[in-house]
């Protein structure tokens, strides 16, 4: 089943581009298989542990599985990233070959969080860029090749020490195999931990994105497809800090203490950077770019913390993110749909013409600024409660940016919704727009009414993170 | 141990070879260039090395240097040294860099101390070569690269120098005769660009 | 205190009337939505007051979030409160079918409406700090929306917005709260807490600091000084808002947040100290503002600023009981006030200004009588509801200590000066507008009347000791606050105490109905242009912190372009080797063999030298 | 031991010659001439050492030369067609 759930989009996606003419509904339908799929192996999900196992010999003299399984993280993101993939595919107006690329990132992006065995998530992680590339590529804006240049060469740069973290976490600690259960029983230790520990930095920082290494994001957003789509999916790609918690820290312990200080100083201050610089963001995609970097700067912190109350936090975090930057990402493609445009600055009181998509704005916007009942508190909250223990100054530093995110994402919100309308008049959402808007809140309202729901599957893995910190419970 | 002839055929040496480097004259340079091949392949007759050195007299002195003199006349390039010098000071350098090569490499061959006992050469005979040069386990598979190598030399110069004409020669009568500057790709020709 | 699944649908009547109307309000139509909403709320008060009657109760949901339980609580502090909120909350919903009769967006505000309700419930029924907060950012989010309610003005969305930013530092300080709350003793539900810090083995510190997060979340909530600018702003909303949740409920919240928690406040002189501070300066500033105005809802918010520095008081001096019952006093004088002020703009078609207004007791008989009625409570006229919960604060003030007695004398003198000047310049003199007035229909009137029968009796439940009449409130509250005993003024001091109050009250209340009839002296003028703008707070804020944090903004947008290019820089440095190792590549023929030849010089030398 | 000397002498004067001409024929008859020192350093070897096998490499060296030549001519010649000069400092296309 778990193979089925990570390959059938790959497959879907190259049928997609040899028959193009299955079109639009033909995706869905893979999607919603995908989704019903991930929502199959929620349901039975024992509780604890790896579920659905399997591995499978690949270069069995250099200790390579096909290894894939899915823990409580795991889950929970396989099911944000079916989650947004549908609701993309439904909702944004691209070429079928666009959707083609879709689903074959959404296997990347899968395999990321299903991987048991270092090279094969490695595979996955650098696997993804590939269509996110072409999606780039060939349906960027005029000043793509700049923000294509940027966005491989900050990721391949960070793949290179990547590459020889995972070769030193095996052969310098002397494991069986590149199979996690194996690293993890053999953690890496003394002055090479630093290194390999680096190295993993680099990469995932990149990807996360932790400052100061944000900097290709801007300009990826900015120059991707208006729809939205492939902003969702890069939403998708900051894999870091998943990343962080199931690899690096793990593997690598004690590089990671060496480091602790620094990231946890990086994340907060990025939060409160990114946040308070959002402000002043000529348009939406660079203001939810930066948003984007603030809340995952928020996560980091949660997850440096070492703490299980930050660990569950940080994880909870990303999924909620995925889901409402997504959603975001997507909605503001509907909003230029419409208007002809993204910027920030004309004031254009959409609210009178189009009530449904100002209620749906609403709620998105909300979510992001981690409104208490809505999907991004439950995970900012355990954030707080576990980097304060470790780091109170540098928590205050960070959520300092839950005042900069109202100041931006309320400023932004009123000259494109309220006010007197300075533009012409809109049509409200369509019945398609209605069923993503329904979704969407309804995910919402879920993951922050009842977070019980999936923390009850991270906890365990939080547990065994602060247990591997001197275990503070 | 130096003896006259041999301080003969060294100055000799020395001279023709600075009369290849120096004169101005590219049709001077290349009969003192002769000059010293028949030097060196008088040497080789003293060192036991007669069918090379009968091999350079044909070749080298014969062959070689006459088809140099014959493309310097084709050429009208006698005097040496014209057109632009865009390295005026490289001469420093290079005679910098020419000194200092002759003494390391005499250095090195001074220090080269021969076998007490050295084996018979037979005089450098062919009847001495000959089972070396034709033995299967020696240098025969060389000989007929060698051979195969000047074939396929032959065929380049023609081919460096009459392009055109070969191409024309090899043509298969069947397609349509070129027309034309020959760097062109044929379909282009006949195609659109054409027709504009 | 039993287990039910009733308590959770106290919360949710009133959800559900957020989600119907929201969904589905345009099919109600009016004024069928207005009746839905107001109806849920009554059910609500009902079914808690049910609830209060068989004790109180609780719900607990174990697990919420990792080893924080989702939980509910109704003693007899929340039952309280619960009752001003739905019972105050229900008759301004009523009111509210009048005066937004006919507006367009008619069902969403009733939605909007419904939501508060729903959030301040919350807000005060959970027993977990992060359910508290639910409610607490929940309240926020629906006076945003009420304050931006017709946003098509810049205005309002302006308010709007810097009424959530605003609350936002409150609730970085309440976050920040939770954090070292739960560091320290590992929960965060309020019942656990209180017992923890009685067994005491934390640093006092610390719990001071805890304190001091959570009195920053109370500040920023209940407006008062330094983060007191929003609080005016917000009356860019429809008056049955300012009504509600910027008089009589939301704005209450900050001190019941401290009352809730008095277990972290009481034995802390620091925090006490602090709290006496902020409330008496914000009773004078607020009291000083308003008496410059001349926005007649704006007078009315000054004067609530000012209310609630009183209630800050309270809690300062540690006489918890009457931070609430000056809550539920306040609660409903001034939302009687509001209401009586929204009467009169119903009347006039929309004018706000006190100085188109005037001699409404002509035109408004009935609405003369509820202003009337409310200038009285609010300035502290005996016997009613408003001088009896200030008469306490002022008697437990003395007991903190005289000068803190004297100091609040002023304020309450202050408090009748601007509630006798809103009085006069609407109802008495000439009336200086030129629509014509009319009185408000009956579904406005009955509401106020209620409220106004409750501005004058609600007093009665917690007279002062000296009086021979049971204190219904005090020991009613005090099970669920916890007895932190004071001691007792001496009967002669208490009845002195009680005599000044109400003389000064009547006093002042008499010299300002003749003050503010006249033209004004000089003096008053000049005061009169600096109150008007708040003492300039807004303009120093705006020039010390919001426009370099807006600046800032922009320039960290360059450097972080700046950045990218530090990166691209990094590219610049390999290219700008390549570009000078490419000079080398000349092309001449000559040169490369020079190299070449030094290179083969160089190789044997060192070959040979070695 | 002397032909050793002498062959270095050569190589050496043959490598000057190299770098100061300028015309791609006089380049060229250098390197010939630095060929000849070469074998002759070879030949010298031989007969230093007494083995033969030296002797058939000059003769290799011989022979290459030749196609060398051949080739190296024919090009000059192409080149001179086209561009109207031997001249090697104005044949400086293959750059950067």
């Amino acid at each position: 089943m778990i193979h089925l759930g990570l390959w059938l989009p790959l497959l879907a996606g190259l049928v997609l581009l040899l028959w193009p003419g299955l079109g639009r509904g033909f995706a869905v339908l893979t999607s919603l298989a995908s989704l019903a799929v991930s929502l199959y192996l929620f349901a039975e999900y024992p509780g604890e542990g790896v579920a659905y196992a399997s591995q499978t010999p690949f270069l069995l003299e250099a200790g390579v599985y096909y290894a894939v399984g899915l823990d409580g993280a795991g889950l929970l993101l396989w099911l944000a990233v079916n989650l947004v993939v549908l609701l993309g595919v439904w909702l944004a107006d691209v070429p079928v070959r666009f959707l083609a690329y879709t689903l074959m990132m959404q296997t990347g992006l899968l395999g990321i969080f299903a991987a048991q065995d270092l090279v094969f998530f490695y595979f996955f992680f650098e696997a993804s860029l590939i269509p996110a590339l072409l999606m780039l590529w060939f349906y960027g804006g005029s000043e793509r090749l700049r923000a294509i240049y940027t966005f491989a060469l900050f990721t391949l740069v960070g793949s290179l020490p990547m590459l020889a973290a995972v070769f030193a976490v095996r052969f310098l600690s002397g494991a069986e195999s590149f199979l996690y259960t194996d690293l993890a029983a053999k953690p890496l230790a003394g002055p090479a931990a630093t290194w390999a520990f680096l190295g993993f930095l680099v990469a995932f920082a990149v990807k996360t994105p932790l400052f100061p290494l944000h900097a290709w994001l801007p300009s990826f957003h900015q120059q991707n497809h208006p729809s939205g789509l492939a902003d969702a999916l890069g939403t998708l790609y900051k894999v870091g800090i998943f990343a962080f918690f199931k690899w690096a820290i793990p593997l690598v312990p004690e590089g990671f203490r060496e480091w602790q200080g620094l990231l946890l100083f990086l994340a907060a201050f990025g939060a409160l950077y990114a946040a308070w610089l959002a402000f002043s963001a000529p348009d939406w995609k660079t203001l939810l770019a930066y948003a984007g970097v603030s809340h995952m700067g928020l996560a980091a912190l949660g997850l440096f913390s070492g703490t299980p109350e930050g660990a569950v936090g940080a994880l909870y975090l990303l999924g909620a993110s995925m889901v409402y930057s997504s959603a975001m990402f997507l909605f503001v493609g509907r909003v230029y749909a419409r208007t002809g445009s993204l910027e920030t600055r004309p004031v254009r009181g959409l609210a009178r013409y189009a009530p449904g998509l100002y209620v749906l704005g609403m709620f998105l916007l909300m979510a992001m600024i981690g409104l208490p009942g809505l999907s991004g508190f439950p995970g900012e909250l355990m954030v707080l409660l576990g980097a304060y223990r470790v780091a109170p100054w540098l928590t205050f530093l960070a959520f300092l940016s839950v005042i900069a995110a109202a100041a931006y994402a309320l400023t932004a919100f009123q000259r494109l919704f309220q006010e007197a309308p300075q533009a012409q008049a809109v049509s409200d959402m369509d019945a398609r727009e209605w069923a993503f808007a329904g979704v969407t809140v309804g995910v919402l309202l879920l993951m922050g009414l009842y977070p019980r729901l999936f923390t009850a599957y991270l906890e365990p893995l939080g547990r065994a993170l602060g247990a591997l910190f001197g275990g503070a419970s | 141990m130096i003896g006259p002839w041999e301080a003969l055929a060294l100055l000799l040496l020395v001279a023709s070879a600075l009369a290849v480097v120096r004169l101005q004259n590219a049709v001077h340079a290349a009969l003192a260039l002769i000059a010293n091949f028949l030097v060196v392949a008088g040497v080789y007759v003293a060192l036991e090395a007669r069918f090379v050195a009968m091999v350079q007299v044909i070749v080298y002195a014969g062959a070689i240097v006459v088809l140099f003199l014959f493309v310097i006349m084709l050429l009208s390039a006698a005097s040496a040294n014209v057109g632009p010098d865009l390295l005026p000071r490289l001469p420093w350098v290079a005679a910098l860099g020419a000194l200092g090569l002759a003494g390391l490499l005499i250095f090195v061959a001074l220090q080269f101390s021969p076998p007490a006992a050295p084996g018979s050469l037979g005089g450098g005979l062919p009847q001495a070569l000959g089972p070396l040069l034709y033995d299967p386990e020696k240098w025969l598979f060389a000989l007929l690269a060698v051979g195969f190598l000047l074939l396929v030399a032959t065929v380049a110069a023609v081919v460096l120098v009459e392009p055109e004409r070969i191409l024309t020669a090899t043509t298969h009568p069947a397609h349509p005769k070129r027309v034309g500057p020959p760097d062109l790709p044929q379909g282009e020709k006949d195609g659109k660009a054409v027709v504009k | 205190m039993q287990e039910t699944l009733l308590l959770p649908l106290v919360v949710g009547l009133p959800l559900l009337g957020f989600a119907l109307l929201g969904l589905w309000g345009r099919r109600f139509g009016e004024p069928a939505s207005g009746w839905v909403a107001s109806l849920l709320v009554l059910a609500s008060f009902l079914l808690g007051f049910y609830l209060l009657l068989q004790g109180g109760a609780r719900w607990t949901l174990a697990e919420w979030l990792p080893g924080i339980p989702f939980s509910l609580r109704l003693d007899n502090l929340s039952g309280v409160m619960l009752m001003v909120v739905t019972g105050v909350g229900f008759l301004i919903h009523v009111w509210a079918i009048g005066y937004m009769h006919a507006d367009p967006g008619y069902s969403r505000f009733f939605s909007y409406f419904n939501l508060f309700i729903a959030a301040m419930l919350l807000l005060v029924l959970g027993d977990s700090l992060p359910v508290v907060f639910i409610g607490w950012e929940g309240v926020g989010l629906a006076s945003y929306l009420l304050i931006g309610f017709w946003y098509t003005e810049r205005v309002n969305a302006d308010s709007a917005r810097k009424a959530f930013i605003v609350n936002r530092i409150g609730d970085l300080g309440f976050l920040l709260g939770m954090g070292l709350l739960w560091s320290m003793f590992g929960t965060l539900s309020i019942s656990e807490l209180a017992h923890k810090v009685e067994e005491g083995g934390y640093s006092f510190a610390s719990l001071t600091l805890a304190g001091f997060f959570l009195l920053v979340g109370a500040i920023g909530k209940s407006a008062q000084v330094p983060l007191m600018v929003w609080l005016p702003d917000a009356m860019a909303g429809p008056t049955p808002v300012s009504a509600l949740i910027h008089a009589a409920t939301m704005v209450t919240a900050g001190v019941y947040l401290l009352v809730r928690h008095a277990f972290l406040l009481h034995a802390d002189p620091f925090l006490s100290g602090l709290i006496v501070a902020v409330g008496l300066l914000t009773a004078i500033y607020g009291a000083l503002c308003s008496l410059g105005q001349w926005d007649i809802k704006r007078i009315v918010a000054y004067t609530t600023l000012s209310q609630l520095g009183f209630m800050f008081v309270a809690v300062g001096v540690g006489a918890y009981w009457v931070a609430i019952f000056h809550i539920v006093t306040h609660a409903f004088f001034k939302a009687l006030m509001f209401m009586t002020s929204g009467s009169v703009i119903h009347a006039l078609g929309g004018e706000q200004d006190v100085r188109r207004m005037g001699g409404m007791r002509k035109y408004l008989p009935v609405t003369h009588l509820h202003g009337l009625v409310a200038t009285a409570a609010s300035g502290g006229l005996i016997p009613l509801a408003g001088f009896w919960s200030k008469d306490a604060i002022l008697a437990y003030s003395f007991g903190y200590g005289p000068w803190l007695w004297a100091l609040m004398v002023i304020a309450s003198v202050l408090a009748a000066l601007y509630s006798i000047r809103w009085y006069v310049l609407v109802f008495w003199g000439e009336y200086r507008g030129k629509e014509h007035p009319h009185e408000s229909p009956a579904v406005m009137l009955w509401p106020n009347h209620i409220l106004m029968g409750g501005a004058m009796g609600v007093g009665f439940i917690g007279l002062p000791y000296v009086i021979d009449y049971e204190n219904f409130l005090e020991p009613f509250l005090v099970r669920a606050i916890g007895d932190f005993p004071h001691e007792k003024l001496p009967v002669l001091t208490e009845w002195v105490l009680i005599v000044l109050s109400a003389t000064v009250a009547v006093l002042a209340l008499l010299w300002g109905f003749r003050f503010f009839q006249q033209p004004m002296p000089d003096w008053y003028v000049r005061f009169q242009s600096a109150a008007l703008q708040g003492f300039y707070v807004d303009a120093i804020y705006n020039a010390l912190l919001v426009n370099p944090a807006k600046v800032l903004a922009g320039l960290l947008l360059g450097g972080d372009r700046g950045l990218l290019a530090g990166f691209g820089g990094l590219g610049g440095l390999v290219g700008g080797l390549g570009n000078l190792l490419a000079r080398l590549e000349t092309g001449a023929l000559r040169f490369y063999l020079a190299g070449l030849l030094v290179a083969l010089v160089l190789l044997l030398a060192w070959g040979v030298l070695r | 031991m002397i032909w050793l000397v002498a062959s270095a002498i050569m190589f050496a004067i043959g490598a000057y010659g190299v770098l100061t001409r300028r015309t791609a024929i006089l380049v060229f008859l250098s390197i010939e001439l630095m060929l000849n020192a070469a074998a002759l350093s070879l030949v010298a070897f031989s007969n230093l050492t007494g083995g033969l096998d030296a002797q058939v490499v000059v003769l290799f060296i011989i022979a290459i030369a030749a196609a060398e030549v051949a080739v190296g001519l024919g090009l000059i010649v192409a080149i001179f067609r086209r561009r109207e000069t031997t001249n090697v400092d104005e044949l400086r296309q293959l750059r950067w």
